[in-house]
């Protein structure tokens, strides 16, 4: 894939592709079993009966980073957790996204003002997608967070040159 | 596969080798084939059935009617997904193990009789072949383990290596006592013996109980809960193929899945009439009716048995490793051969036991 | 004699056996949270473990000294968020005691109505998780379908799913009606019929007792030198429970209610198994308080008076300290709070059961096996925002 | 048995250094000194009519002019709770940087201590003398500092993780980014030097802010999620 990646121009076979990779990849995201603090236990209750996350193909919980697409990032990271964090999104296989849920990982929340230890959103650690704020989210927040997501990878291309969508999908990552 | 042989001869005018070889291309082909569907089915079911244990709806929303395209959105994930191999990991190795597993429990199925005539090779030691076979994918685990260099990838090797080894035991065994009645080793040779007296389930209390040990016992070799301890999600993250992304993880997946198959076809068809309905004798019917009823009803069993396996993933807690082997050899390595040996007492006087 | 000295000589020097460790966390599926636990391992049993904990340190303690004592409500909130009704209480009786306020009549009752009722949510996921950590996924999603009418209970009342900040200093934030407490006891009728389910899905489980009978056994003694509380201490046969010995709120001296007490039925004192059952059959004594609750709530006020006026500029207690224990659905929380006159307290000081709970597992584990050591960590029931503040 | 009663109970049990017990408290107290501690936990746990078989909290409070450490005993044979208090006078000029003042650690009395006394040695910088294990609990091992003090200067990077509201992420980092230096400060100076311009946060290498102003601006951030 890797030499492939955004090369090929625009015509209807690559179209078609892209279509369908696009469908696969936005039909079957697998979240990380990965929880943190409060916001843990409403991601929780997204997988749990009422809100049944699964519905989109998406409840799939898996335990390790390598098989898992997308990792939501549930609760304040603080400057202990951060260099876990960090490395579990390294450990992760392309195409890889990031739902920050909850208002600490947004932007600090609560703790942005008197936390000494806490990590002021996780974007200033790994790139994030999708922000879903609220402390903590209600499910509908999270669910909708996915539902965009979903739109968001079904825009991407794979094969086709890409246009507006190239900074999301190459960002650079510095020396890290 | 003889029939097939013929088939290409009289249309290609095929001969010889070259028949023989487009006949095994076509069998084998259609073989994974199906094995491809039948997994993604058999993912698509188990989801489903784990949600509707578990009070909710399961995939509801790819491709339309309850989500019957989520494995087909999966396998399209799983292809496209980057295909990582840690630095540390001795990558040939880390290469090699998927296909290792898969051609153990794939091999398998090719002397399995789906229905009169659709058998890729009617072996005489077809159950021995299955037996045998399948036992390789145990190697494919450990490699998997080992050149993950992981911790608990290790781990889970070497829980899969002691768990499957200690249950062959109980396994075989069991296996010997319906081949015991029937007096061979040829699956298509329990079709026609269950078709001509009863089936063996009803034979006497021992083949009943030898079907429930081979029953629990492949369900540990299959890596089923309650014994799912090498892939352990709670206690080794994922066990064995911690480390695997994308397609190559997608072949454990198949293996466990293929494994399930195979278990629960070997449960109907040396104990449950294998492709014969029951009050009915299809042995005179036309071989263009038989077939596909045959595999129909084969089919119907074997997912029966499919979904207890599901049922009891989703109900039961899981078990300890020591409990696990205390469980092999305390008690299902014993019983199987006490049913062995009752069986050959059983019918050595010709005892009855139900009115059939 | 040859085969002898290849056993006794050192021809196979290069092989030799080395202490694994493994790494459980912070990131796992069983850790409830981000707790590290490092185990040193020979084979499938454990001989050593370290406990690593402060991955979701929040600076509470240091946000207590610098915000208002109203302010640090949702704070608390935040700490053990499986029962925020029950932090925001005992920050509140603490608050409370500082400024020698008592709580109108009627809204401590509804402070242990709702108390009670989170105390059953609380239980409810250490129940569905605890079944995840021994592999049978099932409970979970039993277990979050009542928690979901809980919350919606508790929604109609506070505002917010999950953290309520519903009692405050001076008594709670709203009124409860008549409609409201139907709901309630609708609910409490359903919960008992599920609780029979939940015992033949898990706890009568011929496997599920395989696996936490005879595992981790905390002896009593080892309970009262660690600080253990709550569930995890009764379990070892303490009968104590703040409620009854201690009452802090009106209702509890008044209601009827058992202490479930460990009672070794399916192994020794103090194993998983007894701690599981302690916190199942807990849930029904919480309906029976609950039931009490709606019977005999009086009519009143449900804020005090004199604290409405005082809301308006911030709270200044007189110098002075504080130190309030509530039974949490964990355990003892306590609050230490010293004043020194101004906006905000100069130490703010939270006894968090799950950490004094916590810091006994390092001398459960060792000669356990890695399974039972999730079942251990599982069966403390801890919740690592309360653990690391 | 009431405070009073264990008071003289803990009089006549012939240990030095013990005070007159405080009841202008909520919860009366009784200070003893350091050196007497261990003696004292000791007696309290062992004796029959004390039995206070439960260390519940320790506690270190930062004053103008001490560090004041509170134990909360307790004892459920009988149902009644004790405080102990030690006080150590904070030297002329001693800030967090310069003074740990040191009491003897009751990690051998009660196993509940073990963790208490880390965590205040982590947050506040109090040495426990014979602690068996005496590491940070809560922080980093490479924390510099200890938070809970009132002259503690919040640091703007731990390694490489940033810890400022207004920090660029790491992934947008430059190649040539290095990380600040984690060195210990020179005495007096601020931890981690902030970056130029200083943030707008209160305090963020600069002197922590009076304690009255504080909930005037908490109130604005507070509530908000």
């Amino acid at each position: 894939m890797g030499i492939l990646n955004n090369t090929l121009p625009s015509n209807t076979v690559t179209d078609a592709v892209d279509g369908v990779i696009g469908w696969g990849r936005k039909s079957s995201i697998w979240p990380m079993t990965f929880g943190i603090a409060c916001c843990a236990i409403e991601m929780m209750a997204v997988y749990a009966a009422t809100f049944d996350l699964d519905r989109f193909g998406a409840g799939v919980p898996r335990a390790t980073p390598r098989q898992s697409d997308l990792i939501i990032v549930p609760g304040t990271v603080n400057a202990k957790m951060a260099v876990r964090v960090k490395r579990l999104y390294d450990q992760m296989a392309e195409p890889r996204y990031v739902i920050a849920m909850g208002a600490c990982v947004c932007g600090g929340g609560p703790y942005v003002k008197w936390g000494y230890n806490t990590v002021k959103g996780v974007h200033k650690i790994i790139p994030v997608d999708i922000f879903v704020p609220g402390c903590p989210p209600r499910p509908e927040a999270l669910m909708d967070g996915i539902l965009k997501l979903r739109d968001k990878i079904g825009m991407n291309d794979v094969f086709r040159r890409q246009k507006e969508t190239a900074e999301s999908m190459n960002r650079s990552y510095g020396h890290l | 596969m003889e029939a097939l042989i013929g088939l290409f001869g009289e249309l290609f005018g095929l001969e010889g080798t070259l028949a023989l070889s487009a006949a095994y291309a076509v069998c084998i082909g259609s073989i994974l084939g199906f094995v491809t569907v039948y997994s993604m089915f058999a993912i698509w079911m188990e989801r489903k059935v784990a949600a509707h244990i578990q009070v909710r709806m399961g995939p509801m929303v790819t491709g339309g009617w309850h989500g019957w395209a989520q494995s087909v959105a999966d396998a399209v994930k799983l292809l496209f997904k980057e295909d990582i191999i840690p630095t540390r990991a001795n990558a040939f190795m880390f290469w090699i193990a998927p296909a290792v597993v898969f051609c153990g429990v794939f091999a398998g199925l090719i002397v399995v009789p789906f229905a009169v005539g659709v058998q890729v090779v009617d072996l005489h030691l077809g159950v021995f072949f299955i037996i045998a076979i399948a036992s390789i994918e145990v190697i494919g685990v450990i490699i998997a383990g080992w050149a993950s260099n992981s911790k608990y990838s290790l781990f889970g090797a070497v829980r899969e290596a002691a768990q499957v080894v200690s249950y062959e035991i109980p396994t075989a065994t069991a296996l010997l006592v319906p081949i015991l009645v029937v007096g061979s080793f040829r699956l298509n040779d329990f079709n026609t013996w269950q078709a001509e007296h009863h089936w063996l389930i009803f034979h006497s209390p021992w083949l009943a109980m030898a079907a429930l040990i081979f029953f629990i016992s492949s369900l540990a070799g299959c890596k089923r809960a309650p014994f799912d301890l090498p892939e352990a999600e709670s206690e080794l993250v994922s066990g064995f193929h911690t480390e695997y992304s994308g397609m190559r993880f997608s072949f454990f997946f198949l293996e466990e899945y293929t494994s399930m198959f195979v278990a629960a076809l070997l449960t109907a068809t040396l104990w449950f009439g294998g492709f014969n309905l029951p009050f009915v004798d299809s042995s005179a019917w036309h071989p263009a009716l038989a077939m596909p009823i045959g595999i129909v009803v084969l089919l119907a069993k074997t997912f029966f048995f499919i979904f207890v396996q599901m049922w009891l993933r989703w109900t039961l807690p899981r078990l300890r490793v020591d409990q696990v082997m205390s469980m092999g050899y305390k008690y299902l390595v014993p019983w199987a051969f006490v049913a062995l040996i009752a069986t050959a007492v059983w019918d050595y006087y010709g005892w009855g036991w139900l009115p059939l | 004699m040859e085969a002898l000295e290849m056993f006794t000589s050192d021809r196979n020097a290069d092989v030799y056996t080395e202490e694994l460790k493994l790494n459980l966390g912070p990131q796992h599926p069983s850790t409830h949270g981000v707790l590290r636990v490092e185990l040193a391992m020979d084979g499938e049993i454990i001989t050593d473990s370290w406990c690593d904990i402060g991955y979701l340190h929040r600076c509470a303690e240091k946000i207590g000294e610098n915000v208002t004592y109203l302010q640090f409500t949702p704070y608390t909130d935040r700490m053990d968020y499986l029962a925020s009704m029950n932090n925001n209480l005992a920050w509140s009786l603490t608050v409370e005691k500082l400024l020698d306020v008592e709580a109108p009549e009627r809204a401590q009752w509804i402070r242990a109505l709702v108390a009670e009722l989170n105390r059953i949510a609380s239980h409810l996921i250490a129940f569905g998780t605890y079944g995840i950590d021994l592999g049978a996924n099932t409970p979970f999603f039993y277990a979050f379908r009542e928690r979901e009418s809980i919350m919606q209970l508790l929604e109609k009342i506070s505002g917010a799913r999950m953290l309520y900040n519903f009692i405050r200093p001076g008594g709670v934030a709203n009124d409860i009606d008549d409609a409201w407490m139907d709901e309630v006891s609708a609910f409490c009728d359903d919960f008992e019929k599920r609780w029979v389910e939940y015992n033949t899905l898990l706890t009568d489980n011929f496997v599920f007792i395989q696996r936490t009978a005879n595992i981790g056994i905390l002896t009593k003694e080892l309970a009262l030198s660690n600080g253990c509380t709550g569930p995890v201490l009764r379990a070892s046969g303490v009968k104590w429970d703040l409620r009854r010995d201690v009452p802090y709120l009106e209702p509890y001296d008044e209601c009827e209610f058992d202490i479930p007490v460990g009672e070794g039925t399916h192994g020794t004192l103090g194993d998983c198994w007894d701690r599981y059952w302690v916190r199942m059959r807990e849930m029904i004594e919480s309906v029976r308080i609950i039931r009490q609750c709606i019977e005999k709530i009086p009519p009143g006020a449900h804020m005090e008076k004199s604290m409405v006026k005082m809301y308006k500029t911030p709270l200044k207690p007189p110098p002075g300290e504080a130190y309030v224990r509530c039974e949490n659905p964990r355990g003892e929380l306590g609050f230490y709070v010293v004043s020194e006159g101004g906006n905000s307290p100069i130490r703010c000081r939270t006894r968090a059961p799950s950490f004094c709970n916590l810091s006994v597992l390092d001398k459960l584990l060792p000669g356990t096996m890695l399974g039972d050591a999730v079942a251990t960590i599982g069966s403390l029931d801890i919740v690592l925002g309360e653990v690391d503040r | 048995m009431n405070e009073a009663g264990l008071h003289a109970k803990l009089g006549a049990a012939g240990i030095d250094g013990i005070g007159e017990l405080d009841t202008s408290a909520k919860d009366p107290f009784v200070v003893v000194e350091a050196d007497a501690l261990v003696a004292v936990m000791t007696f309290l746990r062992d004796d029959p009519d004390c039995a206070m078989e439960m260390l519940h909290l320790v506690t270190a409070t930062e004053r103008e002019a001490c560090i004041e450490l509170a134990y909360h005993l307790c004892s459920y044979q009988h149902h009644h709770s004790f405080v102990v208090k030690v006080i150590c006078p904070r030297p002329e000029g001693g800030n967090h940087d310069t003074w740990h003042p040191e009491v003897p650690s009751v990690a051998g009395v009660f196993d509940a201590a073990d963790w208490h006394e880390r965590e205040q040695w982590d947050l506040l910088g109090v040495v426990f003398a014979g602690h068996p294990d005496p590491r940070r609990i809560l922080l980093p091992e490479e924390w510099i500092g200890h938070p809970l003090r009132k002259d503690f200067v919040y640091p703007s990077f731990l390694g490489d993780v940033p810890l400022e509201l207004d920090a660029t992420p790491m992934y947008e980092r430059g190649p040539d980014w290095t990380p600040p230096s984690s060195e210990p400060r020179p005495a007096g100076e601020p931890l981690i030097q902030p970056p130029s311009p200083p943030s707008d946060r209160p305090h963020a290498g600069g002197q922590a802010p009076a304690k009255d102003e504080a909930p005037a601006d908490a109130a604005d951030t507070g509530k908000e999620g």
